[in-house]
């Protein structure tokens, strides 16, 4: 039988990067404080200790030169999995991925490639200051040759980052921190991989199909339990590529969409969603799809933000009025 | 043909040595006023900081960073301004912004998760800058703008050593530079950017030297001699009004605290070398300096204190009594005025807040 | 009689900085190569020569630094109209742009404010480098705080960037290089604000709303004369905020929305459109909402780019397509 | 206390003066085929910077990056380089590409709107970075994929003065003296960024001195100088071999040309500077010392000439007779596999060219 352990997802990325690191000598580990410290949120513990100074880097507090430099660490052969520290300092970042991560492959004819992995943690509800939980995905899912990865729990967190490290093309690895340590699951110690571009069906249902990422899942999860409809809730795990296919067909099936996000609304994840789903689903849809958004404000200090960040109460309440339109 | 173009140098500040003792030759004309000013403005950043991280260990208040062992760095600029100067804090400054004016009670709603705490009026200071490095550029705009406008107002701005790599700061000096403007770059270089030690930050001897691939000056001072920190501001503000265009000054320190209370420098630092800083400690040098010169007793020490514990006592009372924001607070001040959409989304808020009856908060 | 000119968009925006300078003292203007030379494009031809050293100002290479200190001379009273040289060129701006210029209001709860404009020049067709290209406008369009504002014609360049320099807030302010000279219209002299916020109609239909900004816009007037339908075309403007109220209600009419732009399609702008029109004039739409995009792929090199940008006759065609679902 | 804390200078190279004189006791050993070689390969950078002018002036290829003037910063570089060591230009060092192996062709190609001129196999040069800086940090990043993989390889990168402002330049270095990696930065010091001169680029007196900032040698060399160029890199690569980690080199150099076939530098520029560089010419310097060493001849010149006409238009056929691209090409290298939404896509793409007879391409 196949060990398994109940594990937290920041266990799971953990264990993932050494299953990784261990199986392939090619991938390095850096950025700030993920070294000694293992990382502010503990997600490489152990690993400066198991695989030493060259393969699990602390590096000095620069994001462009983060970035930049992985970017010549991957052209040079080796597999760099950069962090930054919180989604508000992966900005700086944006540059060099927008105008060269993205587009080695591209501007090369194939000559090139720039395998890399960004990961973050990303969102609120920590309690942290400000620059510390915001949901940027839409910066990077608009950018071509960008992958955006969001797993919401501990299994897919180790099987799609294991897919993220092997993947040939730049890959960012949003991590929900909300839930970092709130969701255990059992989690096989052999290798395995979750792929990516594969959104999931969490629950199958017949009335109305519900679409998150991340930290909402949890959040849709709990709205499911205060409502009495069939709903197919779905994960989409992989934000770009997009897997439309899954989203269309639930659609045509249930005749209705509510989509959830923790980002603000305008020109976001969701949109496309939306978009797509009314192009696709056009003659099957019953109710016009629901956003259940951030809003088009930065996410307020934690005083404030469980007001900006939908809960179970405000999700279950619009997936009501969807079956009531 | 192989000769030497150009030839630089980096020199050092210390006035008040570990044992309290100063060099006369250096010191500066102050008055028996204005030395305990600057040992109770310590003091005062002492008992907030000690209070604070109180207050974060009882969840009463959110993530704070410490300033414990870096008074003298925080102080010393701090009362070297004038005061038409303006600041720019970074992140670890509490006793900088008291010094300058900044209510405790604002700084407590501040670290509290509270978008209040930055609205303070009235004293020349702005917020606290959470991403490291990126407010350099603003004082380098700031001050432009003081020099476009013809205003003899310096701008001081503050960083760590770990902010020295980021492109930010080469960009803003470089701006400084070629545009020779009034400002102050004050470094507190505390030996480590949370878990990156000094050395690991950058093979530079001296962070001060950086100064030199911008064209202007650049000084390492004792950052735990509220004296050489308060010359070498004081030399750098007047450059600055007279016209002669930004310093550098790193302010040589220690950060005796965890990086913030999300921290635990046990996992990466050595105790001894912590206890080796404790002896260079800011506020009992001077106070032996004091002593020495008739200006400490027991009994000042124990008045001061009680006063100190008195007010930051009613900043927390302050602080914990306000009422809460409006919602419409999240909406107000995106923009000047309210777009349809701000206007939409603020409706439906209130909306689902009532039908869900969800009480939203920090409390969930 | 008011005295008006035959102006190109680029010698309006000229003429908006030149008269805005006039009118307010606090307006300066920075960026590379603006001062001596007048810009890249002539955009600010004359100025320097005009207003000097102090207030047309040649900087660094530095766009992170132009846009910091932009914020900081925004803070000091002065109301800074920075330029990035291309679009590619902006993107280091992102950082201070999203973690501070938007927030600058929202953080001090309006102690402090940051009225600048950054202005940059976007898109294909000029046969220029990589970077030279881009159509970045979601980026900024989904970053609150933000206004970003598109002319298509030299009326409005004038009078948009008027009101984008008047502005209380931070606006980006994008310019379509590809007709910067292609297109002439009378500008009056005397000085005039277009207002932010406000898509236009510029035409009146009955059958399908065609909705577009910037250079596309050309392409779509084209595209009409290629059909035979009432075609109600809107030209965007601003594209954050958006109008929604002026495309919803053409949709309501017509029935039916095409979408056009030269950006990638995943989670841009025409994604928001789409998802509002399909939610707001849901029961009114005839036919599913047409996305006439840039693929999600970089914008190619000159020889291919007019594959990539949607002419006349495929935004004609897919016009065609919906009138025919 | 003040004292001296650290003490720096910055040296200057030059070998061959400006009337073709080497300083002896600097000059390197090299045999007359190389010396021939230093000159052939400034020559070929001449003809084909003549050439694309020519091009692009009649509508056969895009927007260039003249390099006249600055053929020994590109050549002398170059030749300095292992056959195993990679090269990061920047976008004006086509001859330094040409020198290390990247065929005319393939830069005609790049130049000329075609991504297929990025697609060159089996030479270590990397496609030309256009936004500026941008570059540094990747060879940065590259020398520490070789140095991490223990090969003796080293990479040196390009840029221009005016990079040297930008925030990817400062932190590229700071992490290239942090982890002391392999890299040489060669800053084509050519006094202008388009219209601003390097005055205003920098306060600092010289850009060779920005290493101080990062804690390893900078030198400046005469970039007019092939041997200076030559010699220096050199040293640097010999250096980073050893493990001796970064050098950053300034070549004071000056750009004959327009910025690029876009830019009219009569706008901003004395022609009198123009003039006063024109005497200091690369080629011409390294022609006297040739002729004085009997290594040049008017017909060796003819014949060096004519040759290299020869491979240049041999070079413009090729690029001209190249059949276009196919349309799965803007789809195809997106990523390693096309994605569903790209396959959509190019189907679509597809359809709509049958459709509407669209020819796209640059003849719109
Ligand atoms: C751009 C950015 N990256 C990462 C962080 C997370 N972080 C907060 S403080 C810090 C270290 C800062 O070191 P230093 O500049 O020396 O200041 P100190 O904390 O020592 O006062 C880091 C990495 C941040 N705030 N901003
Ligand atoms: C980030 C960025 N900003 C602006 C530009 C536009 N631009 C192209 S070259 C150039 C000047 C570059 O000067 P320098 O680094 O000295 O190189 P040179 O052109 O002199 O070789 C500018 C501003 C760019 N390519 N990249
Ligand atoms: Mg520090
Ligand atoms: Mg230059």
């Amino acid at each position: 039988m196949v060990p398994i352990a109940k594990l937290t997802i920041v266990e799971a990325i953990n264990a993932a990067l050494r299953q990784e690191m261990e199986r392939d000598a090619s991938v390095v580990v850096l950025g700030e404080d993920v070294g000694r410290d293992g990382g502010v949120f503990r997600a490489t513990d152990g690993l400066w200790e198991k695989f030493g100074d060259e393969r699990v880097i602390d590096t000095p507090l620069a994001e462009t030169g983060i970035i930049g430099a992985s970017i010549g660490l991957a052209l040079g052969g080796l597999k760099p999995v950069c962090e930054a520290q919180f989604d508000g300092f992966a900005t700086p970042m944006l540059d060099q991925l927008i105008n060269h991560a993205s587009r080695i492959r591209w501007r090369s004819r194939g000559r090139f490639s720039c395998p890399l992995v960004l990961r973050f943690p990303y969102g609120g509800g920590i309690r942290a200051l400000e620059h510390h939980s915001d949901s940027p995905e839409t910066y990077y899912a608009h950018t071509p040759g960008l992958k955006v990865v969001v797993p919401s729990g501990p299994y897919d967190a180790k099987g799609l980052l294991a897919s993220a490290i092997r993947d040939p093309d730049p890959v960012i690895f949003m991590e929900p921190k909300r839930v970092y340590r709130a969701i255990r699951e059992e989690v096989p110690e052999e290798e395995y991989t979750v792929p990516l571009g594969q959104a999931r069906v969490l629950q199958e249902g017949s009335d109305v199909t519900v679409i998150a990422w991340g930290a909402m899942v949890r959040e849709c999860r709990e709205a499911l339990a205060l409502t009495s409809y069939s709903i197919e809730l779905i994960d989409l795990r992989t934000l770009s590529p997009m897997d439309t296919k899954t989203l269309v067909e639930s659609v045509k099936k249930t005749g209705r969409a509510v989509i959830v996000q923790e980002a603000p609304r305008n020109c976001s994840v969701s949109a496309e969603v939306a978009a797509v789903l009314s192009r696709e689903a056009f003659t099957s849809l019953r109710a016009p799809i629901k956003r259940v958004t951030g809003f088009d404000t930065v996410i307020p200090y934690p005083r404030m933000e469980n007001y900006y960040i939908a809960d179970e109460k405000r999700i279950a309440k619009e997936i009501d009025k969807v079956m009531k339109y | 043909m192989r000769k030497t173009l150009a030839k630089f140098s980096v020199e050092y500040l210390q006035i008040l040595d570990e044992n309290g003792r100063a060099d006369e030759t250096l010191m500066p004309v102050l008055g028996d006023a204005r030395v305990r000013e600057f040992y109770e403005q310590m003091v005062r950043g002492r008992v907030f900081d000690e209070t604070a991280l109180a207050l974060q260990r009882e969840g009463r208040m959110g993530t704070y960073a410490s300033i414990r062992g870096q008074e003298a760095s925080n102080v010393g600029p701090a009362l070297a301004m004038d005061k038409e100067d303006w600041l720019f804090p970074a992140f670890r400054e509490d006793a900088s912004m008291v010094a300058r004016g900044v209510s405790m009670e604002a700084l407590l709603r501040y670290w509290g998760w509270d978008e209040r705490g930055n609205d303070v009026r009235d004293v020349n200071v702005f917020p606290v800058a959470v991403p490291v490095s990126t407010q350099i550029p603003h004082a380098a705009g700031f001050a432009w703008a003081m020099k476009l406008r013809k205003k003899r107002v310096a701008t001081l701005v503050y960083f760590g050593d770990g902010a020295t790599s980021k492109g930010d700061f080469a960009e803003a000096l470089n701006l400084a530079g070629v545009f020779n403007l009034p400002v102050v770059f004050v470094c507190q270089n505390n030996q480590w950017a949370i878990s990156v030690p000094r050395a690991k930050q950058s093979a530079a001897e001296t962070l001060a030297q950086k100064a030199i691939a911008y064209g202007f000056p650049g000084i390492q001072v004792d950052g735990n001699d509220v004296f050489a920190t308060y010359v070498a501001t004081k030399e750098a503000i007047r450059r600055a009004k007279e016209g002669n265009g930004p310093t550098l000054i790193e302010c040589f320190t220690y950060r005796m605290s965890d990086h913030t209370t999300a921290d635990d420098a046990k996992k990466y630092r050595d105790a001894k070398q912590v206890a080796e800083w404790e002896k260079k400690d800011p506020i009992k040098r001077l106070q032996l300096y004091m002593k020495a010169k008739g200006l400490w007793s027991e009994s000042y020490e124990r008045a001061l204190r009680e006063q100190t514990r008195k007010e930051v006592d009613e900043a927390v009372k302050k602080y914990e009594s306000m009422p809460p924001a409006q919602i419409e607070d999240m909406f107000r001040y995106t923009y000047a005025e309210m777009t349809p959409q701000l206007k939409e989304q603020l409706g439906y808020l209130k909306k689902s807040i009532e039908e869900t009856k969800s009480t939203g908060g920090a409390n969930r």
